[in-house]
Order: structure tokens, then C-alpha cells, then sequence
């Protein structure tokens, strides 16, 4: 067993997809981690920002919420939520947006609304927040998710922010030109999405968690003939992430 | 001679400030972000006055939206995202309202109310946007149709038109502008002039303000014409946007104001813990509000102790090195 | 080491920031407004290197439009406002050029342009307004159908429709968004970091800058990134907005910077002379334009008194007590 | 002859107009003039402001143009065009603007754009600014003209800014619900609109200025039955307004 957390997995194997000019938007707790890890390892030029209008903040210490005070710290724009999802469509940004979400279905659409019905719902979550946006907007989104049958389903109970929607170019016919799912990143491996169906795929699996662990708990068929292993994080990777971008341990 | 005559007919304090502008029923708009700048000082009078059937307009609200709900004086609510970031993944008595069907509820999105502000702001019905399209926030409405008839509430929750300027299939969702009776917002400094600045991020506060038909603003100082008009190009308000002014220093306790105080990681995690069930809360409520009288109150009941410790660093901004957990 | 190693790729001189990103047939949104802060170093190169066939998008505009018409430099204009205040009722060029039937041009309203410069930068493809119902704006376009054709013009001048959140009738104005090629602007503080401070009024500065293709920003100065990340509320740009980084002081002459420079009431007056007729404007332009290598050696030319003359109160902002006649 | 000029008088009778609380959109030239005067004189709380973004300026010396720099010194609000006209139309203001035109229509509709053909104009104006906004949006318009044949007329050469439309209800009907033409101020004397018809009519001929005089310098017939004469300047307007408002002589 290596000395290493689901999390810390995670924000480092979803900060490798982050490259220099990336503009990067961050919500709370991995995303928080992988987004500043991705800066300070794999891409000093990309820029995160958040939906609350911070945009390149120092990040010294790591905020606990897109609003908290650590956002608007050094910053080289401190704006709104107008100016922030402005730049999450701009067409001159490549943007990656990191997101969580209660459910995922095979085309990468999320629910962070409820489970139930909609008016009176079994449970109610938080509700779209800017996920919604720049699942529409933005040049891609990564998602975290926990790896759980109940997570990975056939049918969302909500459809909060759209993926592939029906796989194929069906997102590009519903009037959003770009954008999509480009992976999720979960506590057991990586999926990401054929280039012509958008259907889900595995695409890695961590050191030590099985493929057939990994098709037990999704809740829909999944195409695993590409599965490689992944690499497990080096020391130095963990020493960043530990010591610089969240010393405080609030996240790990 | 009164200390600020400029300004003098709009001072006043919270409950003065509910009395006079917030009714049973009203639409209010929250200003601030999840854990920053809620305009708690007003949330907690408005509870204390047992003001009732309030509709709330909101993006992203945590603390504010939470205590509203949580006290019964929420009806219905126009929202984003109810959530206080790692200290409530989804508010706690937000959700129970909701799983018991206590409050009408219609989910957009962050941007998608936001840009429904400065719609009201501009002065125009309605604002195109291409978030949403194929989501079923745009499927389903969440309040019944009788509600839609109201003068505030819009007739559709959105219309799904064709881009009139082109020819191709290209289609655009067109959001309803919002105007609250009321917007209260949290600000670092006004001046006394009434001019209104805040420092940090402004979230949606200021399309908020000019949105709505009467604006509540508390802050924590209030600043010299001299200080405030040297600097034009940082302020956010004209005075005459502004119905009222009140000073409440730490008036946003618990969430954050930048430069002044950070949020007080301590008290959230003892309200995570009191929200959870409903007899924690009925607790916290009649001891964090209820119990008292104002709030100068409430800021000597938390103590010096809790105040010095969230207090913000005035360079950086936020407390350094604050425990979090 | 370069001296400001972070924006190396972008720093450059009027000349090459003219030949990498402007084209003959470029669509141009000029920053500032009328006598205030406009791109007046990179017009002037705009002329030196001949470009021809300039489609101009902008509000109320004054001299950079005037002497970019004067100069032969633009085909077409979509324009609100052609004039210098009281130094020019109508800018002399523009008029001329019009009434000869030298450019086409379609005539929008201030606000209006400044939607449309909003839209683009939104990404929408249009903003309603109230503005221009009845007048004759919205009945009569500039333009001829087969440049309604081209990509980046609008296919249609204005669309009047009805709200359809209303159902009584509410008719509305829908302004098409601008997406112009290049955007043009002027700012008093350019950070280390490539991050854009204005001071004073933006006008529509920030709208035009975000909804172009590139963006040429010409700065007064460059000031340290600890100075323009200290106070983030202050600044109108983050770096990845602009293309081009260029230094030069007096770089809106005769145009004024607020906190730097007055306008230069005395050659706005001697322009206006020499504006009015053909042989004296051709003059005007050998000697002022053709004549120099550079806005250095256009600043020799003008002299240490008359920059000195119109040099800002650094405080107020603008030269006090200057003869402005 | 009494001492003063035809733009003090403007001036003067045009910032009678202002009301405390009114918020005040000045242009240039005497427009600039009678705006600082009503503050000076008649409304010390009303609000001066320009369409380029500049709210409440101190206005030490007065500005040669909207953009001029003075407009931004000692504002309560340095901001741009799109927050200055969403002052000008918004429901909780009552907004005074001041504007000037070549043509000018009996029902106040403007002309700032062309005199002949549109497409190829035997003279070019400016053209609308802001004055096409405002006269939409505002609480109510007064108009600085010259009295003269040729820009008091039947039918305007081009529709720039409208007024009462076509007379009558006819400005609602478009879609404006507020606003319209309040008075023409001219250097003859005042006009203003029937409540139910909105033709213009003649309120006040200047000392010295005959009725006769305005009807000869008017391209239509306009109703003079109410007219009065005027108050001249006292010496106390004419003194705050050479002394304080324009001291240096720019626009008097």
C-alpha cells in the first residue's frame, strides 16, 4: 500500500491535464487542490481563477470555498460573477473547468441538484452553482467524482450541466458550439470519452485497484480495452502538494 | 448638528432598516457569496421581527439564505447553489426545507442569475445566453403556474428562441430580468457622502443593488467625502441607489468582509454541527438570535477573543495562518 | 535577462505592434472618447504604414477617427458620435469625407455601441435596449446588402421584436454584438505582469477590449507587479486579454490621460485650423504625422513647453488653471 | 439692452428646471453651463453626471467636453458609458437631460445627424452620441436651440432623438413608457408641449423679444396664447454664473 490518499490521487492525476495557457476555473476541495497542484508542478503559465470573479490570486494558503477571502489575495483582477463566467466562454481562452457531482451518466452529464423527484426530492444537493454555466461554456471540464455504482448511473435524476448529452454531436445541435467532457477523475482511475460516440471509457486504473473493481462499481457498461495502469504520484509531486499548495492539511 | 448631514435621513439601524423596507412577502435579494459578505446584521433582524413568506433571489448563498429558511421566514426562493463551500457541502436547513416540501424552489445557475440582475439593472426584460441550453434547469419549473401570474415573478423561467441575426439553426436561451423590492448588501466602506465602496470582490452586489427598488446597505465604516471621493474609479454605488445606511461593524459574522475579518471557521463548524437536526437549531436560534437584542450583542457574546482571531490582515486581506479546520 | 521577463513576447514598438496585428480591412474598435485617451500614437503609425480600408466600430470618437479618415485610412465606420466638444461640433475629416461620399458609415447611438461592444465581450449575439424605438437609426441602415454578407458584419442593422415574457404588447430593441478584429486602447498603468490599470473613466474600453479579436494596448508607463497586485480592485484587465504591450509616454497626444495629461487645448485649436480645408489638412499631416519617425520624435517636435503646459495635477487629475481657449 | 448674453440667459432659464434630487445629464457647451448653475443656484442637491461614466464631479472648473478630465475629478463614481445610461433610464431616478440639435420638430423630435439624404447628406452633423439614449430613456428632455426658421420645421431632414413622436400617446405606443420633451430653450425664449396634444407651444419670449419675432423664426405655426415674459437674470445669478460656474470665460 503506498504511502499516498484517494485525494492526493486525485488532485495530482487531474492537475496533469492542465497545461501552460490553460485558464484554469476551481471550485472547493479537490478541484481547490488539483488546480493550484497543476500550477505549481505541471504548468507555472496556466492562470485559476474563480466563479466569484478572483482571477489569479497568490494562493499562499489554500481557500476553503470560491468566495473565501483567499481568492481576492493578490490577484491581478478582483471582478464579479459577470466578468469571471465572461472569461469561462471566452472565445479566445482555452478554459478547464474542474467540477464535482452526485451523479454522472455515460456521457460525462452531471446532477449536483437532487435525487428524486424535483419538487420533492428523496435529497436535495446544492444545486448548480456555476457548474451548470460552464459545463455549457468553458473548453472542457474535468470531473471528480467518488467511484459508486449509485454515482455512475444509466439515467440522471437531474440533468444539471451537460456533457456529450446524448453522445454523437448531439451537444453541438443543442446550440453549444464547444466544450465538453474531457475526463473524470475518480478515487480508482481515469475515464474519458470516445472522439466520435462521446461514450465513457476507462482509460486508467491506480496502481493496486483492478479493472473488473472498477466495472463493478459503475452502473453502466464501460469499455475498459484501453485501460493502462497509472503511475503512481512521485515523492517530489507529494512534497509539493503537501508542503506548498496545502501545508495546512485542510484538504489532504 | 448631526455627525453625517449629508446622509443623515437614510442612517439608521437594523431593525429601523427592516421596519422600514422589508414586508411579509417581499423579494429580497441577498448580496455576497456563500461565506463572504452575507448581510447577516439584517438576516438576523429580519428573523428577530418574525418577518414572513419572503422570496428570495439569490445566486450562490450559504450563511444569510441558511438562517432565513432555517427560521421559517422564507416562502419561496429563485437560486443557484445553497451551499457554505467544506462547511456545508449543501446548507442543512436549506435541504431539509426542501426534502419537506416547506419552501417553493426554482433552480438557475450562477451565471444565469447573475446576468438576470443586470438585466433588472439595465432596465431591460430579459438577457440572452447560451448556459443551459439542454440542462433541465431549462425543463423544469419549479414554481406553479398561479405564482407565475405575480407581478415580480416572471411569466416563463426562460424562453428558447432562434438568433434572429442568423440564418443557421443557432439557438439562444433568453433569461428573465429580476427587480427585488429590496437588495442588502454588506460593504466596507461608505462614505458621508452615501457614496458605497467594496473591497474584494463585488460577486453580484452591485447589479444586485441597482436591480432592486430599495437597497439596505450595512458596513463597517463609515469614511470621510474626503477619503471616498479621492478614489472615484473604486467605488461601487452612488448614494442615490442607497434607501438605507447602517453601520455594523463585523456585520457580516460569520462569513467574511476582506480586509476587515475572515470567516470565522469556529462558529461555522458549531452551526454545521447545531444545523444538522431540528433541535440543535431551534437551540442555536433562540441562542445566537433570539437571545439577543442586537448586534453589539451577539459580537459581545462571541467575545473579543473570536473577534481578534478572525480579524483580517490589512495588507492581505484575510487572517494569515488562521486555523480553518 | 529582459527587463520584464513575464511579458518579453508582448512588449514591442508602435510600428511592429501595427504590422503584426493590422491589416488593411481590419475591423478596428478604437478606445477613449472624443478628446480623452485615445490610441493617438498607434493611429498616427496606422497612417505612416498606409494602411487602407479600415472598418471603424466606435461611440463617440473624435480625433483618432478624424485623422484615420483624414488620412484615407478607412473605407467604413459604424459610429454614434464624430466630434471633439467644443474643438471640433463635427470632426472636420469626417464630416468632409461624408458629405463627398469618400466612406460609407451607419449610424448607431453611444449606448448602443457600448451594448454591442458588451454582447461581443459576453459572447451573446445580441442585447436588447429600449434605446432608438421610433427614430431613424433603427429605420434606415448605412450600409448596402452585400457587405451585410461579410462575417463579421452584422446581417442585419437591428432587430425590433416583441418581450416575449410579456404578454400585453412591450416592443424592444435588439442591437447585434461587435466583434471587432483589433481593439485599440490607451492606459495610463501596464504591469509587469501584463495586467491593465485605467484610471478615470473606462468609457467603453474594457466592453471593446474583450470583445475583439486582439488587443493593442498602449501604456503610459510600467509599473512593478508588487504595485498593481496590491490593490486588484483597481485594474481593468488581466493579461491574457492583450496582445500587444506598448510603452509610450504621451501616447494619447493631443488627447488627455487622466493623472498624466490635459488634452492639448492649443493643438486641438491649430487642428481645427488646419482640418478645414484640404491643402491645409494635407499640410497638417506632412509636418505632424508623415513628417516624424515616431511619437518621440512627434513629442520633440511638440516641445518640453507644451507638454509641460497640459501635464496633470497628479492629485485632481487634470492641469489646472490650463489655458483651454 | 440689459447686460448679459444669450447664453447666460439659456443658461439660466434652463437650470431653473432642475429640482432638488433631479439627476442632471449635461453635454456641452450651454447644456455644461446651465447644469453647474442649477446646482450653484437653484438645486445644490440635484446630480450632475455624463454619459461617459462620470457621476457628481466637483466641477472646479468647468468641462470643455463630456470626456473632458473634469468631468472624472471628485466624482462620487468614475465608471463608463453602459453605467452612465442605465443612470439615465433607470425606474428610481427622476433624470433631467439637456441636449442640443440642428432640427428640432413641434412634437420636440431631434435632428443631430444630417441635413438632406442620409446616405449622401448636404451636411453632416456629429450625429445622435447619446442624445438618441437619453431622449428614450430619461425622465424628461430640455432641448438648447437657436430660433431660427430652418431648425424649427415642419418635418426633420432625419429622426435622430425622439420626442412626442407623432403627438398624442404616440411615444408610449413605440414602447417608451417614461420621458419626453419638458421644454426647448432657445435664444428667444421657451417653448414647451400641450399635456394632451404634446405640440409645442409658446410659454416665455425674453425681455425684449417680441411674440411676433419667435412666430417669424418658427418653421410652423405654434400656439403663443400663454405666452409671458420672462424674469431677466438677477445680479446674483449673473454673478455666480460669471464667477463661480465660468469664471474662466469658456463658454460665456
Amino acid at each position: 500500500m503506498a504511502d499516498y490518499t484517494d485525494n492526493e490521487m486525485m488532485a495530482l492525476t487531474a492537475g496533469r491535464f492542465i497545461k501552460n495557457g490553460d485558464i484554469v476555473f476551481a471550485g472547493t476541495g479537490v478541484s481547490m487542490l488539483a488546480a493550484t497542484a497543476a500550477k505549481r508542478i505541471y504548468a507555472p503559465k496556466a492562470v485559476i481563477f474563480f466563479e466569484t470573479g478572483g482571477v489569479d490570486p497568490s494562493l499562499d494558503e489554500i481557500p476553503m470555498a470560491v468566495a473565501d477571502l483567499r481568492t481576492m489575495s493578490g490577484t491581478c483582477l478582483n471582478s464579479g460573477l459577470i466578468e469571471a463566467f465572461s472569461i469561462v466562454g471566452h472565445k479566445r481562452l482555452h478554459t478547464i473547468a474542474f467540477l464535482g457531482a452526485a451523479q454522472i451518466d455515460r456521457y460525462g452529464n452531471l446532477n449536483t441538484t437532487v435525487i428524486g423527484d424535483y419538487h420533492r426530492p428523496k435529497t436535495r444537493f446544492s444545486g448548480s452553482g456555476g457548474a451548470c454555466d460552464v459545463a455549457s461554456l468553458a473548453s472542457g471540464v474535468i470531473t471528480f467524482m467518488q467511484h459508486q455504482k449509485k454515482r455512475f448511473v444509466e439515467k440522471l435524476d437531474y440533468l444539471t450541466s451537460v456533457g456529450w448529452y446524448d453522445g454523437g454531436d448531439s451537444r453541438q445541435k443543442l446550440g453549444l458550439p464547444r466544450g465538453g467532457a474531457l475526463a473524470v477523475v475518480t478515487n480508482l482511475g481515469v475515464m474519458k470519452f470516445d472522439k466520435t460516440t462521446r461514450a465513457m471509457y476507462l482509460a486508467e486504473h491506480y496502481p493496486g485497484v483492478t479493472v473488473e473493481r472498477i466495472e463493478e462499481n459503475t452502473g453502466f457498461a464501460i469499455d475498459t480495452s484501453q485501460a493502462k495502469e497509472s503511475a503512481p504520484p512521485t515523492a517530489e509531486e507529494l512534497r509539493i502538494l503537501r508542503e506548498e499548495v496545502d501545508p495546512q492539511k485542510l484538504m489532504l | 448638528m448631526a455627525l453625517y448631514p449629508e446622509i443623515e435621513d437614510k442612517l439608521m439601524n437594523p431593525g429601523e432598516a427592516v421596519r422600514r423596507f422589508i414586508r411579509n412577502g417581499s423579494q429580497i435579494a441577498i448580496g455576497g457569496f456563500t461565506i463572504t459578505r452575507n448581510p447577516m446584521a439584517i438576516a438576523y433582524e429580519i428573523v428577530r421581527q418574525g418577518i414572513r413568506d419572503i422570496h428570495l433571489v439569490c445566486h450562490s448563498h450559504g450563511q444569510a439564505l441558511d438562517v432565513l429558511i432555517g427560521a421559517g421566514c422564507v416562502a419561496r426562493c429563485e437560486i443557484a447553489y445553497g451551499g457554505n463551500g467544506r462547511y456545508a457541502p449543501t446548507c442543512f436547513r436549506f435541504k431539509s426545507a426542501v426534502q419537506r416540501g416547506k419552501i417553493l424552489f426554482e433552480d438557475y445557475s450562477n451565471y444565469q442569475m447573475s446576468l438576470r440582475f443586470l438585466a433588472g439593472a439595465l432596465g431591460i426584460p430579459f438577457i440572452p445566453t447560451k448556459s443551459g441550453l439542454g440542462s433541465d434547469l431549462i425543463k423544469l419549473e419549479g414554481f406553479p403556474p398561479e405564482i407565475r401570474r405575480e407581478k415580480k415573478i416572471a411569466s416563463k423561467k426562460y424562453v428558447v428562441t432562434q438568433n434572429p441575426f442568423n440564418e443557421d439553426d443557432d439557438k439562444i436561451v433568453l433569461l428573465p430580468a429580476l427587480n427585488p423590492d429590496v437588495a442588502l448588501i454588506h460593504a466596507q466602506y461608505v462614505g458621508e457622502d452615501g457614496t458605497v465602496r467594496i473591497k474584494g470582490l463585488t460577486f453580484a452586489d452591485i447589479e444586485q443593488a441597482k436591480s432592486a427598488d430599495a437597497v439596505i446597505v450595512t458596513c463597517e465604516e463609515i469614511v470621510p467625502r474626503s477619503f471616498i471621493r479621492l478614489d472615484p474609479d473604486q467605488n461601487s454605488l452612488p448614494h442615490f441607489f442607497v434607501d438605507a445606511i447602517v453601520r455594523v461593524p463585523y456585520g457580516a459574522h460569520p462569513t467574511a468582509t476582506y480586509a476587515f475579518y475572515d470567516s470565522d471557521a469556529k462558529h461555522l463548524n458549531f452551526y454545521k454541527k447545531m444545523a444538522k437536526d431540528d433541535e440543535t437549531w431551534k437551540a442555536y436560534l433562540d441562542e445566537w438570535v433570539y437571545g439577543v437584542q442586537s448586534h453589539e450583542q451577539y459580537l459581545e457574546k462571541l467575545g473579543a477573543t473570536a473577534l481578534l482571531a478572525i480579524k483580517a490582515n490589512t495588507v492581505v486581506g484575510y487572517a494569515v495562518g488562521l486555523d480553518r479546520k
